[in-house]
């Protein structure tokens, strides 16, 4: 009983909407400034800081949102290549994500961190892209692997995107190709660091600038 | 009327977790929609095909058939907890309620709705 | 049966609803990776099937024309990612069979040990990811992955102590192997060999007599013996389905034919099968290993000098066709040299490729909870399958 | 059946073929009888498993398609080869991408003979723009519908750059 199999729909390609490369390259460089609450809260403690002595109640209230924050944030299971069975070792009960409150979703709706794993392709671009925009909002991305952060040994590939910042904004870039597990949970103890220092109105913390 | 304090209070608890967990939920998230946050998730690809597809009628009789035993379950509740003081005469009343009900059951399995095609 | 080639316009009689199109995409828990199923279903039936591959195409036959032989194994290994070993086994036999380089005795056992331990891991891996597909996330039946993964976790110690990495190696090299088996290695790979093999018998005994994974496995995913060799499938999956062809056996490279072991076939052809043939498959290798250690002679481990420079390695004119049994199945590299520094042209035959290339053909029928329970026993890796 | 018996088979059968080698029986086929090859090794020569199909670019001298084939019961395996035209210089290989231009190198399918060469020949299309006749639907399997040009060919370089991702 030969079955036909439907030919699919494919949906127009999304970077045809693009000039040129510096276009994408600005549109990127945007980071999506004071994401981590609502106006209304802003607001509020707007009027708090400007009481006098107010500072020590957004501090504390600051604080005490970011140690909510840090210590529950849940990856999406997103794995694309080797860096993913490394994940996966990081997830399993050796080195457990779990002690740090990670749990690993399936879905982006109920996560609050990506960790790409693996080397993005052209072809990944626009899903991986997707699949960050359906994430809800205080969201992270941790890039994980040197084909994540710049194209890995696949740089000079035709089909390989040259590092993920260039389709989602970069919080951590855990390097190593696959990095051990033990480097991944560095990268995820900076993350937390990051959320735990946000300043009252919920900007990210400036990146530390280039030492070497 | 005093009996129903405690079910008073335990409403009123409901009514705040719910209003408090939301309310915390409004103030604390940041609002910035995106038209792709909304679409509608398909392991990351676009969305193929529409989902208002009628579907085979197998999945609404399995529903029917727990409706069925679901209400048969709500009126064992009180009877259970009430059939010390009401006697064996409650028992017998019970047990023909069952009965009837079981027909039900047998129907559903003879028609075969339970295996799944 | 549904008839599938019906135009799709809505036939109005109670018993079969509408079509529904799903996609079991790039991104999802069980997809062993990014691969991309476009489902058509007739209310729980699968219908049709459209498998969309490509998201992993790192271009690595394109790559390899532009690599030397000494630079190419690190990035052949990441074909197969899981069985890195056997990845760049395929590509240094292939260059050594055109430049009829001669590998000294003790590099072959490194390497037969090597690769066997490669299959072990591989198949640990691969147990601990079909159960937690069939037995829900990480929160729900997740137990026999967290134990596949310890067992895992010994084996990588071994090899990251042999080579110093955890998953991808650059143990093989044109001529033999690049480190030799470190003082104490034996001993430990021993005791790991020991433990591995007494948890098997506890995987079996909480598998085996459980009726849901009986029921999930027992009959699913029938592959055919004709459908089969059709297809080219190869590994587990054709030794499932009955067709007794093992590449150690029937064309034994690097000394297997030193070693006696057996060769598991099932006939049933289904995923339970599959299961059976891999549950023997790890005692033969922990057979092969320990006849491999106690035999492995002294001597060089590899017939060229210590890499110096990039393009050291010259193959003459000529072609080869590797062929390297691989956890998944024949993974083959089919090499074509020009007398320079790199290969003229480079094929990976990948054993996920074409084990892939059979569910269009199999999994029309089945309930879509099945596709998953089939997909994890086919158990592609998707670096093999996009290259 | 043994590499003599296949080689004398397939010399009386098919006189055009050139054989030449043992453990693989390379067998050089004239492009018309690419599907005849393929069924008789097959039927008569046992090789039901199908390993894999692939093709070489070989620059002026045309683009050069291999099929290995395998009798898994005894030792015997086959390596089919055919020569094609060369594959248009990349500023006709553009002109039309879909359905194959006249210009571009044409087989025979092998997929009415192993259903395994389905993805295998929608790979070398991808690949190297060979188009497979009858074949049930050649399009890219491995890049997106709308990638232009044909990678593996030698006339495309390595990072040829595709806006906006590179």
């Amino acid at each position: 009983m030969a079955i036909k199999a439907p030919v699919p729909v494919v949906p127009a390609p999304v970077w045809k909407s693009f000039k040129d490369l510096q276009e994408f390259e600005a549109l990127r460089q945007q980071r999506p400034e004071g994401d981590k609450h609502s106006s209304t809260f802003e607001a509020l403690t707007e009027g708090i800081h400007r009481f006098p002595g107010g500072f020590v109640v957004t501090t504390v209230a600051d604080g005490f949102l970011n140690w909510a924050r840090k210590s529950s944030v849940w990856p999406v299971t997103f794995g694309l290549a080797c860096c993913a069975i490394e994940m996966m070792a990081t997830f399993a009960s050796r080195f457990d994500v779990e002690r740090l409150g990670m749990v690993p979703w399936a879905s982006p709706r109920h996560s609050d961190l990506m960790i790409v794993s693996g080397t993005v392709t052209i072809k990944m671009a626009p899903m991986l892209e997707r699949i960050y925009a359906q994430m809800p909002d205080p969201k992270w991305a941790v890039s994980m692997g040197s084909c994540a952060n710049s194209g890995g040994p696949f740089r000079h590939g035709y089909h390989v995107v040259k590092g993920v910042d260039r389709v989602i904004p970069v919080d951590v870039y855990v390097p190593g190709c696959p990095p051990p597990p033990e480097s991944l949970l560095n990268g995820l103890l900076l993350l937390q660091d990051q959320i735990a220092h946000f300043r009252r109105t919920g900007q990210r913390a400036a990146p530390n600038e280039k030492v070497d | 009327m005093s009996g129903y304090l405690p079910v008073a209070i335990f409403l009123g608890f409901i009514i705040a977790f719910a209003v408090v967990s939301l309310a915390a939920a409004w103030l604390l998230r940041p609002h910035r929609p995106a038209p792709q946050k909304t679409l509608s998730y398909e392991c990351g690809a676009e969305p193929v095909g529409d989902a208002w597809v009628r579907f085979p009628v197998g999945f609404y009789l399995v529903a029917l058939v727990f409706i069925l035993f679901d209400a048969l379950a709500v009126f064992l509740f009180p009877w259970a907890l009430a059939l010390r003081s009401l006697g064996a005469w409650a028992l017998g009343t019970m047990m023909l309620f069952l009965a009837i009900l079981s027909l039900g059951w047998v129907y559903a399995y003879r028609e075969g709705i339970l295996e799944w095609r | 049966m549904i008839d599938t080639s019906a135009p799709n316009q809505v036939v109005v009689d109670y018993s079969a609803g509408e079509r529904l199109t799903m996609n079991m995409g790039p991104q999802h828990p069980s997809a062993h990776g990014v691969f991309r199923a476009i489902l058509t279903l007739q209310g729980e039936t699968v219908v049709g099937v459209d498998a969309v591959i490509g998201y992993l195409h790192r271009c690595h036959e394109k790559l390899a024309e532009t690599l030397t032989y000494a630079q190419y194994p690190t990035i052949a290994s990441k074909t197969d990612y899981v069985a890195a070993m056997t990845s760049e086994f395929a590509y240094v036999l292939a260059a050594e069979q055109i430049g009829a380089v001669e590998v000294p005795k003790r590099a072959q056992y490194i390497r037969v040990i090597a690769a066997e331990l490669q299959r072990i891991a591989s198949h640990l891996l691969w147990l601990g990811t079909w159960c937690m597909d069939m037995g829900g996330a990480l929160g729900g039946g997740a137990t026999v992955f967290l134990y596949c993964i310890r067992e895992r976790e010994l084996i990588l110690d071994l090899f990251e102590s042999l080579v110093g990495a955890r998953l991808l190696y650059g143990l093989y090299q044109v001529g033999g192997t690049r480190y030799d088996l470190p003082a104490g290695w034996a001993q430990q790979c021993r005791d790991t060999l020991a433990t591995v093999e007494q948890r098997l018998v506890e995987y079996e005994r909480l598998l085996e007599d459980n009726p849901f994974f009986l029921a999930r496995a027992k009959g699913v995913g029938y592959i055919s013996r004709q459908l089969a060799e059709d297809v080219g499938v190869s590994g587990p999956l054709l030794r499932g389905s009955g067709v007794d062809f093992d590449l150690r056996r029937k064309a034994p490279y690097s000394s297997y034919g030193d070693f006696t072991f057996a060769v598991p076939v099932e006939t049933e052809g289904d995923c339970f099968a599959r299961y059976r043939v891999r549950m023997v498959e790890f005692r033969q290798s922990i057979a092969i290993i320990r006849q491999a250690l106690d035999g492995i002679p002294e001597g060089p481990i590899s017939s060229r000098p210590a890499l110096k420079s990039v393009a050291q390695i010259r193959m003459p004119k000529g072609w080869a066709y590797a062929r390297v049994e691989g956890p998944r199945g024949e993974v083959g590299c089919y090499m074509i040299a020009d007398g320079s520094p790199k290969p003229y042209r480079m094929k990976w035959r990948g054993a996920s490729f074409s084990n892939l290339s059979v569910l269009p053909h199999v999994l029309p029928g089945h309930k879509v909870a099945d596709v998953v329970a089939i997909m994890g026993s086919v158990d592609p890796v998707f670096g093999e399958v996009d290259r | 059946m043994t590499h003599e018996q296949a080689a004398s088979s397939i010399a009386e059968r098919f006189p055009g073929a050139r054989v030449e080698g043992a453990t693989p029986l390379v067998v050089d086929v004239p492009v018309d009888q690419w599907r005849a090859f393929a069924q008789f090794a097959k039927d008569v020569l046992g090789c039901r498993f199908f390993n894999f199909l692939s093709a070489v670019d070989w620059k002026e001298s045309g683009l050069e398609v291999v099929a290995w084939l395998d009798d898994l019961d005894d030792k015997l395996s086959v390596t089919m080869k055919t020569r094609l035209a060369p594959a248009p210089t990349s500023a006709s290989a553009t002109a039309d991408e879909e359905g194959g231009s006249s210009a571009a190198p044409r087989c025979a399918s092998l997929v009415p003979v192993f259903r395994g060469a389905n993805w295998m020949e929608r790979e070398c299309f991808d690949m190297f723009g060979i188009v497979f006749e009858d074949h049930p639907d050649l399009r890219r399997i491995l890049l997106g519908d709308d990638w232009q040009g044909h990678p593996l060919l030698k006339s495309y370089a390595v990072d040829t750059p595709h806006p906006p991702y590179r």
